[in-house]
């Protein structure tokens, strides 16, 4: 079936922030530049051309924009100056939005007001949440001297609401997971996914949603680890996912009105989780700021949005802990509630529709990848009617 | 005789520039009885043309062909040549034209001199022969090449070491140490400026690592390999001395590209590599050649027809552009690229020798030479789109790859557009007895 | 071969040859032994002296020989050095700076055809350029002098056709102070930019450089313009050419009780022929041309977009929401894929100027109507002039849509099936040749350019045409707006497609060059031409036959013996001093000037007649290891 | 030839002088020169090579070795012989006792 070509789709992309990609001339510089581009997955171009094109579904079933990591080396390399990693950066939020069936991941990408909105409107929502069933904002310091945290936000009934949130995103992103798997594997025509296949690349999963060692391909023969983007990446990541799993699981644990002493573990687990968050937040936000690596040069409203609110969250969080151990109460309640009030949107927001989720369909990519590969290989050995490489 | 500088009087027309758009302009002038001076930068006339192996898509020896252009106006009554001499600037006022040179010390009497060469084969000294493009060796006095005009030698004063055995050589005694530079001007009726263009380093695109390989050269470079006469005999790649199997071409790797400065087409590469490549499948017929190329430019007269022939040679075109180089052991290099036809996949392939098209660029700085700007591609601007000749100065003509980059039969077909508009222009300015062309100035008499 | 001993000997009385062996700084005398040559030439009959030099051509060697013809009263040179396309000249200036005639010189090569081609074998080389010096000087004995032919030179300029690159051609030379005639069969000139709109790359517009180019000429007192005019008979050479003009077949029966005047007879030195281009016609359902409608060819596009105004493009009444743009279209062809042109051959030629038309083209379409959508199918684009580059690049950023295809699997156009009337289908590769579909409003096709069909003018002048059907220069490389015929010039598209700025540049050139042919009231020749001996000429015809060049040999009509007779007879204007009717006279009443046949004879003599080698006293040293 | 007269002398000076005020000294490059051609006559000396055994035999590297060659090819000291693979082979043009004297060059 020959391609029907369709000029509107380049625009929609444009929309998610794709920016000077009309002006590629199909060199292949960028594809041939780029590190991570091998073993017949093969980028941007492909994916300049699936937009040039008009080849919507196409675009749907790939998984290249996730396996890109922007090094930028093919933006500075390209004749044309078309960026084509901003649009593999946009393509990205495409298919997050493309993902999400609710539809709303595409109105908050395309609209700054709706997420803006949405983010106002969750945070009133927490705000009021408090001051309608907040506990008693006590003044009276525990015998350490810290403030009574669990008489104003008891942590079990927090962490009721915690698991409700989780559920509700979890469902949702799950859900989105499961299209984009959709769209991968079923966009190989023909391909039949043995299970075996499937149980075989999760190892492969869980090592790259907590290395993300892919992105170290941008660096090949690199010499100091911590001068890479992927040591500050993962510096919020593991920040991240140390705080995620604190608060869902350990949360009376870790929200206690006991001040420890310095070398327990709940304050330092909590410094070092909060202090990578820290470092790799502000040198994202001073990186997007000062625009000198290609990565940086062009942010779209929702990049932004990210990682301020994830800033204010790591930094509303580290007040709450001085506060509250300073016995200044006023100050650790409202901060709490700010706190909340970031936390809160970010996750909602961010999750299941914009750019947080990219946290698990990175790792879902390559695992898929691998997975799609698996099957090929099985097909070839048994040949059957033989499908097409798309 | 050994006085470089012209006659006080006026001569019609100063050409600079001795390619061969400058002497293709000074000979159209001087057989219309202009006194025309021909001013070369070079210490021989013959410009690029005179170093390449062939042109295309004739296929014809370029030596051959120029030499006699060459020979005829260095013989022509009418035409006076300064070889070794710089343009500085053109002053142009109250409808005349100063012209200011700079005359570079050779440190030999062009007058005294007879090309016999005996100074070269007593000079102890050798170092990389520009002519050659660094591949050869040269004396540190020395007959700039074989079929150099004038056939005089030249002293390179960055490699002598001063010992006077070339002194001792020499029959008629014409080596002069003591030789100044020279600032002189010129009254001219009007000027042409033929001065060419140069080419974008090698090393221009880092990820081509040409700083790291000898092997990765430049296509003049291949043209002198290419050479009955050139450094080696024959095609070597000049790491090792090994006889390529393997030949890469790697098309736009100095233009036509934003992130290196140069958006524009070079215009020539694409023929030029069609051309090495089919006289490489000569040189070495059983090594690979590969063109990687974004589009084929083969646009001129018989060069689609040639570039066709080249494909049923056996000359392998790949579209793609080549993204980067890596040397790799025994001297080879691995280019990497999309086989944008072969699927999209990317590849790495590798080569013993790749030839880089580089950028065609600006060699005269319009800002200094004329005190008028650039046009934004930074060679000369061309105002008028009927007189495509004219400069931003009166009387002030240019052709050739002086207004960008251009083959051998474009910059004759300018050539002669300038010569033509500055006849015009002289014959406008003439008393009318002399409007069909008769020269008021004298003929100038001395070849330097 | 001993003929020659029975003719007459031509040459003087008594013959002082002086024989000069030049050393080259041992290029030669490194192989041959100079000094040998020089003792042994001394020995042959009417050498006067013999000498060596190091360097010949140097000035002191040229002052010797100047010197030797006054002091010892040489009548004949020999310089035995390098090859004559070097030196000849120089030497020839020498004998002439020395009183003598310049052809009563022979240059021998002993460098190229000696001492370089014989390197390993130095006694056979130092024999061999005795036997050549020997030959030389036989032939001189019976040299005679010889003057250069000069010929009165009608120092006026033809010019045909009135598009850009013959008014600029002819407002050049008027410019220069020369008469000019501008013959145009139309009634207007400018040719076929008249049917553009903005040019590329200083987006003017056309009319005004037209305007301009046409006041130049109206500045010009000395240029006629014969418009609706066309040559009819073409006679004589260079400087002499006689031309009659009259009106077009068109204009004749149109006008035609204006001027009856049938013919006019011009007297010109020169022709510049600047005949310009026809666009190429598709066959019927080539890229569905003339199948669908909505496919035209680009003239029709430019004017159509000229014209447009609103809000939308309009084809036939129906908004064009979706253009394309079809390069190559009668261009780059390939036999076997494309269809034949009436000769059998297809243009396999690539006509330039397409690639940035088309791409000028579909911007300003783009500008005009933003939200068209805007479709370019090409192989390459070739924007290779200055500035043209940066249509690409605008193009690209302006959101218009590039497709490539191979140039032996053409896209086909068909009729379309997503609610457009057509659609063209291809192989894409820039997507790596899978295959796609665009539904179009209108195509556009970009029409290359062929050669105007002139076949009457073409064999009036008799010039040469190229295997593309294009006018052919003498060299495309060096020697692009001459003709091998003599005298005629070639400017513009006549010659090759070429954009506007290049056909101005070609009109100069060929302007330039016709400056030089009428810069004097003679044309010179060199003197080496065929002459006719009336005493011997039979009036057999045979020469006739063998003439490859029309008018070089003429009858006339004389008396032999009281009777009538027609002789042949050289126009030495004409003459190419080529030999043909000299090898098939019976009587050997040809002869070439310069290149007799009793010369030849003489050379075989001498070559046969050489005397052995006398040792001179010091040998030269002989170097082996060097290089060719 | 001839001798160096007194005003050559002093032109010669001059000359030198000049070169030294304004930073140039090429007599090291000149004596580097020297040293690696004599490296290449002496390693050829063992008879016909290719450039890498000329380079193993002399220490110096290899693209050094073939620009050696070019010049003493131009300058008549060395000649190529035949080929060793994808190397040709060179070969002295002087005798072993010969000393290295520049013979004319064919343009």
């Amino acid at each position: 079936m020959a391609h029907v070509v369709n000029p509107d789709l380049v625009q929609d992309l444009k929309a998610f922030g794709a920016r000077d990609i009309e002006a590629c001339f199909n060199c292949g510089t960028c594809t041939a530049i780029c590190p991570l581009s091998k073993d017949g997955v093969v980028f941007p171009r492909r994916i300049i051309r699936y937009v040039q094109t008009g080849m919507e579904h196409r675009l749907l079933c790939s998984l290249e924009p996730w396996l890109c990591y922007y090094c930028g080396e093919c933006s500075e390399t390209c004749p044309r100056n078309a960026q084509p990693g901003e649009l593999m950066m946009a393509a990205r939020r495409y298919l997050t939005a493309a993902y999400d069936w609710t539809g709303l991941g595409r109105r908050l990408y395309l609209d700054v007001r709706v997420e803006l909105g949405a983010i106002l409107g969750l945070a009133a929502l927490v705000v009021a949440l408090f001051v309608l069933l907040g506990g008693p904002m006590t003044t009276e310091l525990t015998p350490e001297g810290g403030v009574q945290l669990n008489t104003f936000a008891p942590a079990h009934v927090i962490e009721l609401l915690d698991w409700a949130v989780g559920g509700v995103l979890a469902v949702l992103l799950l859900s989105n997971v499961w299209r984009m798997h959709r769209w991968i594997v079923g966009g190989e025509t023909g391909l039949k996914v043995p299970l075996g296949a499937y149980a075989r690349g999760l190892s492969t999963l869980l090592i790259h949603f907590f290395t993300q060692k892919q992105w170290l391909g941008c660096t090949p023969g690199l010499t100091r680890i911590t001068t890479t983007r992927w040591f500050k990446h993962f510096c919020i990541f593991a920040g991240y996912v140390t705080m995620f799993v604190l608060i869902v699981m350990f949360l009376r644990w870790f929200q206690t009105d006991a001040v420890h002493p310095v070398w327990h573990p709940q304050r330092w687990v909590g410094y070092m989780a909060t202090g990578g968050l820290l470092y790799g937040v502000s040198n994202a936000l001073i990186g997007r700021w000062r625009r000198r690596e290609e990565l940086h040069k062009h942010s779209h409203p929702s990049d932004w949005i990210f990682l301020v609110l994830l800033w204010l969250t790591t930094v509303t969080g580290i007040l709450v802990h001085i506060f509250r151990i300073h016995g200044l109460p006023h100050a650790t309640y409202i901060t709490y509630v700010i706190h909340l009030a970031v936390l809160v949107p970010m996750l909602v927001i961010e999750v299941p529709f914009s750019k947080w989720a990219h946290l698990a369909y990175r790792p879902v990519a390559i695992y898929l990848q691998q997975v799609v590969q698996q099957a090929r290989a099985a097909q070839a050995a048994n040949p059957s009617p033989q499908p097409q490489p798309a | 005789m050994d006085d470089p500088r012209p006659s006080p009087s006026p001569v019609d027309v100063v050409v600079v520039g001795g390619g061969i758009a400058g002497l293709e302009a000074a000979l159209d002038l001087a057989d219309q009885d202009y006194a025309v001076l021909l001013v070369e930068r070079e210490s021989s006339i013959g410009g690029k043309m005179i170093a390449l192996s062939k042109t295309f898509p004739t296929l014809d020896c370029s030596s051959c062909i120029t030499t006699p252009k060459m020979s005829a106006a260095f013989h022509h009554p009418r035409i006076r040549i300064l070889t070794s001499t710089e343009l500085e600037r053109v002053e142009a006022r109250a409808g005349s034209r100063r012209v200011h040179l700079r005359r570079k010390p050779t440190y030999v009497d062009n007058g005294l001199c007879i090309g016999c060469r005996l100074c070269e084969y007593a000079c102890p000294v050798e170092f990389p022969d520009p002519f050659e493009e660094g591949l050869g060796a040269q004396r540190a006095i020395a007959v700039p090449f074989s079929n150099a005009l004038p056939q005089k030698a030249v002293l390179d004063a960055r490699h002598c070491i001063a010992c006077g055995a070339c002194v001792k050589a020499c029959p008629t005694d014409a080596i002069r140490f003591d030789q100044q530079e020279e600032r002189f001007t010129v009254e001219a009726g009007a000027v042409i400026l033929a001065t060419g263009f140069g080419l974008n380093a090698l090393g221009l695109k880092p990820e081509y690592h040409a700083s790291q390989s000898l092997n990765i050269i430049s296509p003049m470079q291949l043209e002198r390999l290419l050479a009955p006469h050139g450094p080696y005999g024959r095609v070597l790649r000049p790491s090792d001395g090994k006889v390529p199997g393997s030949v890469a071409f790697v098309l736009c790797a100095g233009s036509r590209d934003l992130s290196l400065g140069v958006p524009y087409c070079s215009r020539i590469c694409c023929m030029y590599s069609i051309k090495e490549a089919m006289l490489l499948s000569g040189a070495l017929p059983v090594a690979d050649l590969t063109v990687y190329y974004m589009d084929i430019r083969a646009f001129g007269k018989g060069h689609e027809q040639f570039y066709q022939n080249a494909k049923a040679m056996g000359i392998n075109f790949v579209k793609g552009k080549v993204a980067r180089i890596d040397p790799v052991d025994h001297d080879d290099l691995s280019l990497r690229v999309e086989l944008e036809e072969e699927g999209g996949r990317v590849e790495e392939r590798r080569h013993d020798l790749v030839v880089l098209a580089q950028g065609a660029i600006p060699v005269l700085e319009p800002a200094t030479a004329l005190g008028v700007p650039a046009a934004p591609d930074g060679f000369l601007n061309q105002p008028d789109t009927v007189r495509i000749t004219c400069t931003d100065i009166e009387g002030v003509f240019a052709a050739g790859a002086a207004l960008g980059p251009k083959d051998i039969v474009d910059s004759i077909l300018e050539a002669g557009a300038a010569a033509m508009e500055a006849a015009r222009f002289l014959a406008a300015r003439a008393p009318a007895s002399s409007a069909a062309g008769k020269s008021t100035a004298s003929p100038p008499s001395v070849h330097a | 071969m001993s003929r020659s001993s029975a003719q007459p000997d031509s040459g003087p009385a008594s013959p002082r040859i002086g024989v000069y062996v030049c050393q080259c700084g041992g290029n030669i005398s490194d192989v041959v032994d100079t000094a040998t040559v020089a003792k042994t030439a001394a020995l042959i009959p009417g050498v006067a002296l013999s000498k060596v030099h190091a360097f010949m051509c140097s000035e002191p060697g040229q002052a010797m020989i100047a010197e030797d013809i006054r002091n010892e009263h040489l009548n004949r040179v020999v310089v035995a050095s390098c090859s004559p396309f070097l030196h000849e000249l120089t030497f020839r200036t020498a004998v002439h700076r020395g009183g003598l005639n310049p052809y009563l010189y022979e240059h021998v090569n002993i460098r190229e055809q000696v001492s370089w081609a014989h390197h390993g074998d130095p006694a056979g080389a130092t024999v061999k350029a005795i036997r050549l010096v020997a030959a030389a000087v036989h032939r001189l004995r019976h040299v005679e002098p010889l003057e250069e032919i000069r010929l009165p030179n009608h120092r006026r300029a033809l010019v045909i056709g009135g598009g850009i690159a013959g008014m600029k051609a002819a407002g050049d030379l008027a410019g220069k102070g020369l008469d000019v005639v501008l013959v145009e069969q139309s009634a207007t000139l400018g040719g076929r930019v008249n049917e553009l709109s903005t040019l590329f790359p200083a987006e003017e517009s056309a009319a005004p450089l037209v305007r301009r180019l046409n006041d130049d000429l109206q500045a010009h007192p000395r240029v006629v313009v014969l418009t609706e005019t066309v040559v009819k008979a073409v006679s004589g050479f260079m400087g002499n050419y006689d031309v009659m003009v009259g009106p077009a077949p068109a204009a004749a029966g149109a006008a035609s009780g204006a001027d009856p005047q049938e013919g006019r007879h011009l007297t010109v030195g020169t022709i510049i022929v600047a005949t310009g281009y026809d666009y190429y016609r598709p066959a019927e359902g080539e890229y569905g041309f003339q199948r669908h409608p909505q496919v035209i060819p680009m003239p029709e596009f430019i004017t159509l977009l000229a014209r447009a105004s609103g809000e939308t493009l309009e084809w036939q009444g129906r908004p064009v929401r979706r253009l394309g743009f079809m390069h190559c279209v009668g261009s780059r062809q390939i036999e076997g894929v494309h269809p034949p042109q009436p000769d059998g051959r297809v243009n396999d030629y690539c006509s330039r100027v397409c690639c940035t038309t088309a791409l000028h083209q579909a911007l300003a379409a783009k500008r005009r109507f933003p939200r068209m959508a805007v479709f370019d199918f090409h192989q390459d684009i070739r924007t290779y002039g200055r500035g043209h580059e940066d249509y690409y690049l605008r193009a690209s950023q302006a959101g218009i849509m590039f497709f490539r295809f191979h140039g032996d699997d053409p896209p086909v156009v068909e009729p379309g099936s997503n609610g457009t009337p057509i659609q063209v289908r291809l192989k894409d590769w820039l997507t790596w040749g899978e295959e796609v579909v665009a539904p179009l409003d209108l195509l556009v096709l970009a029409v290359g350019m062929t050669p105007r069909d002139n076949r009457g003018l073409v064999s009036l002048l008799k010039l040469p045409v190229g295997a593309d059907r294009f006018l052919q220069e003498v060299h495309p490389k060096l020697r692009p707006v001459e003709t091998a015929v003599n005298g005629i010039l070639l400017a513009g598209t006549a010659q090759a497609p070429m954009a506007i700025d290049e056909t101005l540049a070609s009109a100069s050139a060929a302007a330039a060059k016709a400056a030089v042919l009428l810069a004097h009231d003679e044309v010179h020749l060199e003197p080496f031409k065929a002459r006719v001996d009336p005493e011997k000429c039979v009036g057999c015809g045979v020469c006739f036959a063998q003439c490859a060049y029309d008018g070089a040999l003429v009858r006339e009509e004389g008396q032999r013996e009281g009777a009538p007779i027609t002789r042949a007879k050289v126009n030495p204007g004409l003459c190419v001093g080529c030999g043909a009717c000299v090898a098939v006279c019976p009587t050997r009443a040809i002869d070439l000037q310069g290149w007799t046949l009793n010369q030849f004879e003489a050379m075989v003599d001498g070559l046969l007649s050489a005397p052995q080698p006398v040792a001179a006293t010091n040998s030269n040293p002989v170097s082996d290891g060097r290089t060719h | 030839m001839a001798a160096l007269t007194e005003a050559h002398k002093a032109a010669l000076k001059r000359f030198r002088e000049l070169r030294k005020q304004k930073g140039g000294d090429p007599g090291k490059a000149a004596a580097q020169f020297r040293q690696e051609r004599k490296a290449v006559e002496s390693a050829l000396k063992r008879g016909p090579a290719t450039v890498p055994e000329l380079a193993r035999a002399s220490g110096l590297p290899a693209h050094k070795v073939l620009w050696h060659l070019a010049g003493m090819r131009k300058y008549g000291t060395a000649q190529e012989t035949a080929q060793d693979g994808d190397y040709p082979k060179y070969a002295s043009t002087l005798s072993p006792a010969e000393a290295p004297a520049p013979a004319p060059a064919q343009p």
